[in-house]
């Protein structure tokens, strides 16, 4: 059967990852981009102190396992999903720990997803509310039981609040109700394409997928989502 | 899958409460199995239960019954260790039925 | 700033110091779910089980009533929580579905693949054996405690595989799970989210599993629901018995100690 | 292994079915014709008006539902009638294809109680239908129905 798959000694410091932490992300309505920035840097300080304290002696790790490792011996492809999913990047290795944390590494991680983000050239990031609604309603794309040529889903409902009135929302990320309030300065745009494009620009190791640059969704798809969000006559925005 | 049947009969001060499980699938006729195939109707379509020879409970359902239906009825007039018999008919015309002593 | 601090974002960085708005709030399916009582349909799956058990079937034309699934030749009483475990005549840590295709293959004589290949049922088909024989052993385990063991060693290195696997974050969506499954009181759409990470989660999953499934009129195991969620961790297909669904049912396990086995449940 | 199983399955079932053989013949029993009209009908008001004159509403009536069913496939519902020589009820499901869903006789002696499971499409209104004394009586209750799970 299955031999355990064990690799003699990894390399530790993956393993102890720790420093920047997730910073809190305000409630939705009330903080604009710059405060939320500041914020961001300022906890470096903080993680940096919190790296010493937990750094894990590497002699003391005998066997530690290799979980891409097991992995890969425990998954097959279906439907053109194949193992190179299971190939990880250096964001994924560096957040893959309890602390959900990137230790070091947070800031240059922080910075490659900043600048890698794709602003649209036209300078337009709003498109049609009605579309973002079913964007943020579908829960499917890229799943082996998914048909590879349906437009992917951004599944937004899972963990956020968002329209009035739905009431089937998750409660993982903060809700969204009114975000439009923000208003639609250069900053915030820029501030809101680049969370829905890469969040870990803004916070490294957060949970919420990569949907631009991870080719989730198209940048027209995200215009529509940015519409659900800021477009005033969105449900999001609507009292009832 | 049809068939298998579970009941439970306990009086409940002095009124019998018999609880019925039925395995049927209660197919409405709009649904596809896993390869796309629709699968046509296939529901339980009468219930009947007795009490001796009494008749205590009759049923019409159509196939918006859940599948592998749940009854609960309850019954005045009867006493521990009286024999309740709870049988179906569906629109295949097979039929099962089971039968319980009170308790 | 309206509030100051970790917030909401905080929970879901997962930073240990979680302030944020742990809105405790009972789930929304409490009323709906206390309206089924005990009468739970699995019990004819679980019937179906008892008699594929004792039936000759397969190339060998032999029952199950010689596999060992921990407590010694034939003994299904009170098995399942004490599953995974690390198993002599192979040599590894095996869990229930892993050990039941290992009896099936050794002892009846079927092929493995074929034994895989239909193992669970799809959307509106009937139950599978695998089905019906795992949800026999669950019911056959009513009330007795949770109690995976960590005496060998590789059972010890199940469970860390398994916890490293728990926070292995991968695939185009990032996912780990530890995504949905760190947090107390959180839910995906209006599915509340058990935190696996420590013993109330841990129990109240590891012993209502397999659970019958009122949509789709069907029991659906641990391994089902292991592979259900790395389809949408956007993996690829997750295999019943394997390295990953051993070592990561070994890390809840452990977690999950102590719980009483009231299985199979009933659930969405 | 599936095929195989189906065919199992459907032998131990058929054993089960035919042993039934000798239950009491369902058809002789003349208080049980069927409203074919009211389980045909396509809208509530259809079904209603197919088991007799206009049902008033009563609050004699406890009807049992969900406020949110975490999957329309199994609503539990339980009706309780109190108006006097109940003899019959009947459960309605507004946005089904189907509202009728069943109908239940009670005769004399049996408590004027059911309970069991329906499905409902989507949200929308659960109607119990009373007969108590050759007269209709109705209640309803709004149940919300989620599509449960992650969305996935």
């Amino acid at each position: 059967m299955m031999k355990r798959l064990m690799i003699s000694l990894f390399a530790l410091s993956l393993m102890s990852g720790c420093g920047q932490g997730g910073n809190g992300e305000q409630s939705a309505a009330s903080t604009n981009p710059q405060a939320q920035a500041g914020n961001a840097s300022g906890n470096t300080e903080q993680g940096a102190q919190a790296d010493a304290a937990s750094d894990t002696n590497a002699a003391s790790a005998v066997m530690a396992p290799d979980p891409d490792a097991i992995l890969r011996t425990s998954m097959q492809a279906r439907n053109g999903v194949g193992l190179d999913r299971l190939d990880q990047d250096s964001l994924q290795i560096a957040c893959s720990n309890a602390e959900d944390r990137a230790g070091d590494q947070a800031g240059k991680l922080r910075e490659a997803a900043m600048a890698a983000i794709e602003f649209p050239e036209d300078g337009n990031y709003l498109g049609d509310w009605k579309k973002g609604e079913a964007i943020a309603q579908n829960g499917r794309g890229m799943q082996y039981s998914d048909d590879p040529d349906d437009p992917n889903g951004g599944n937004c409902y899972a963990c956020h609040e968002l329209a009035a009135g739905e009431v089937a929302y998750g409660t993982m990320g903060p809700s969204l109700r009114n975000y439009g309030q923000r208003g639609q300065s250069e900053a915030m745009l820029k501030y809101t394409w680049g969370k829905i494009w890469n969040p870990h620009a803004y916070m490294v190791c957060s949970h919420m997928p990569r949907f631009g640059e991870a080719g989730i969704l198209t940048p027209d798809q995200i215009r529509h989502v940015m519409a659900l969000l800021l477009d005033p006559a969105s449900p999001v925005n609507k009292a009832e | 899958m049809a068939g298998r049947m579970r009941m439970r009969a306990r009086m409940s001060g002095d009124v019998a409460e018999v609880k019925v499980l039925m395995q049927h699938p209660m197919e409405t006729g709009q649904r596809k199995d896993s390869e796309g195939k629709p699968i046509p109707a296939h529901y339980i379509k009468e219930v009947m239960a007795t009490l001796g020879d009494r008749t205590v409970m009759a049923a019409q359902w159509g196939a918006a019954i859940s599948q592998n239906p749940y009854l609960s009825f309850r019954i005045k007039d009867a006493k521990k260790g009286d024999t309740v018999k709870v049988s179906w008919t569906d629109n295949k015309g097979e039929t099962a039925s089971t039968e319980a002593k009170i308790g | 700033m309206a509030m100051s601090g970790r917030m909401m974002g905080g929970l879901l960085g997962g930073a240990l110091l979680a302030v944020g708005l742990a809105q405790a709030q009972d789930d929304t399916f409490d009323e709906y779910r206390s309206m089924f009582g005990d009468d739970n349909p699995a019990i004819f799956i679980v019937d179906e089980g008892s008699e594929l058990w004792t039936q000759a079937r397969g190339p060998e034309n032999v029952s199950l009533e010689q596999c060992d699934l921990g407590q010694g030749p034939g003994v299904v009483e009170n098995v399942y929580g004490q599953l995974p475990r690390y198993f002599e005549d192979t040599d590894s840590v095996m869990d229930l579905e892993g050990r039941l295709i290992h009896c099936m293959v050794e002892l009846q004589g079927f092929k493995r693949e074929e034994i895989i290949e239909g193992i669970y049922s799809g959307a509106g088909d009937n139950g599978t054996e695998m089905e019906a024989l795992v949800a026999y052993v669950a019911d056959a385990s009513q009330g007795s405690k949770v109690a995976v063991p960590q005496s060998h060693p590789e059972e010890k290195a199940a469970y860390k595989a398994g916890e490293a696997l728990f926070y292995h974050r991968a695939g185009p969506y990032d996912f780990s799970c530890a995504t949905c499954h760190r947090q107390s009181d959180k839910r995906i759409r209006l599915q509340s989210l058990p935190n696996l990470t420590e013993a109330e989660g841990a129990r109240a999953t590891y012993t209502t599993w397999p659970a019958y499934r009122i949509s789709q009129g069907v029991v659906r195991t641990m391994g089902w629901r292991m592979r259900n969620c790395a389809r949408q961790q956007r993996l690829p297909e997750l295999q019943p018995g394997s390295e990953a669904v051993v070592d990561l049912l070994m890390y809840m396990g452990v977690n999950a100690e102590g719980g009483s086995m009231d299985a199979p449940g009933l659930k969405r | 292994m599936d095929a195989y199983r189906r065919s199992l399955l459907k032998a131990v079932g058929a054993a089960t079915a035919l042993a039934a053989a000798g239950m009491v013949p369902l058809r002789a029993l003349a208080a049980m014709s069927r409203p074919e009209k009211a389980f045909e009908a396509t809208d509530p008001q259809g079904a209603m008006t197919a088991l007799g004159d206009s049902a008033a509403e009563s609050d004699q009536i406890e009807l049992e539902t969900p406020d949110i069913a975490e999957n329309g496939a199994v609503v539990p519902i339980s009706v309780t009638s109190k108006l006097p020589k109940t003899t019959r009820i009947s459960v309605l499901v507004e946005k089904n294809p189907n509202p009728m869903s069943a109908m239940f006789m009670i005769p004399e002696g049996t408590e004027p109680f059911i309970q069991t499971r329906v499905k409902v499409a989507e949200t929308g209104n659960i109607y119990a239908l009373v007969e108590a004394d050759g007269k209709l009586y109705k209640a309803s209750s709004q149940t919300k129905v989620t599509l449960g799970g992650c969305g996935g």
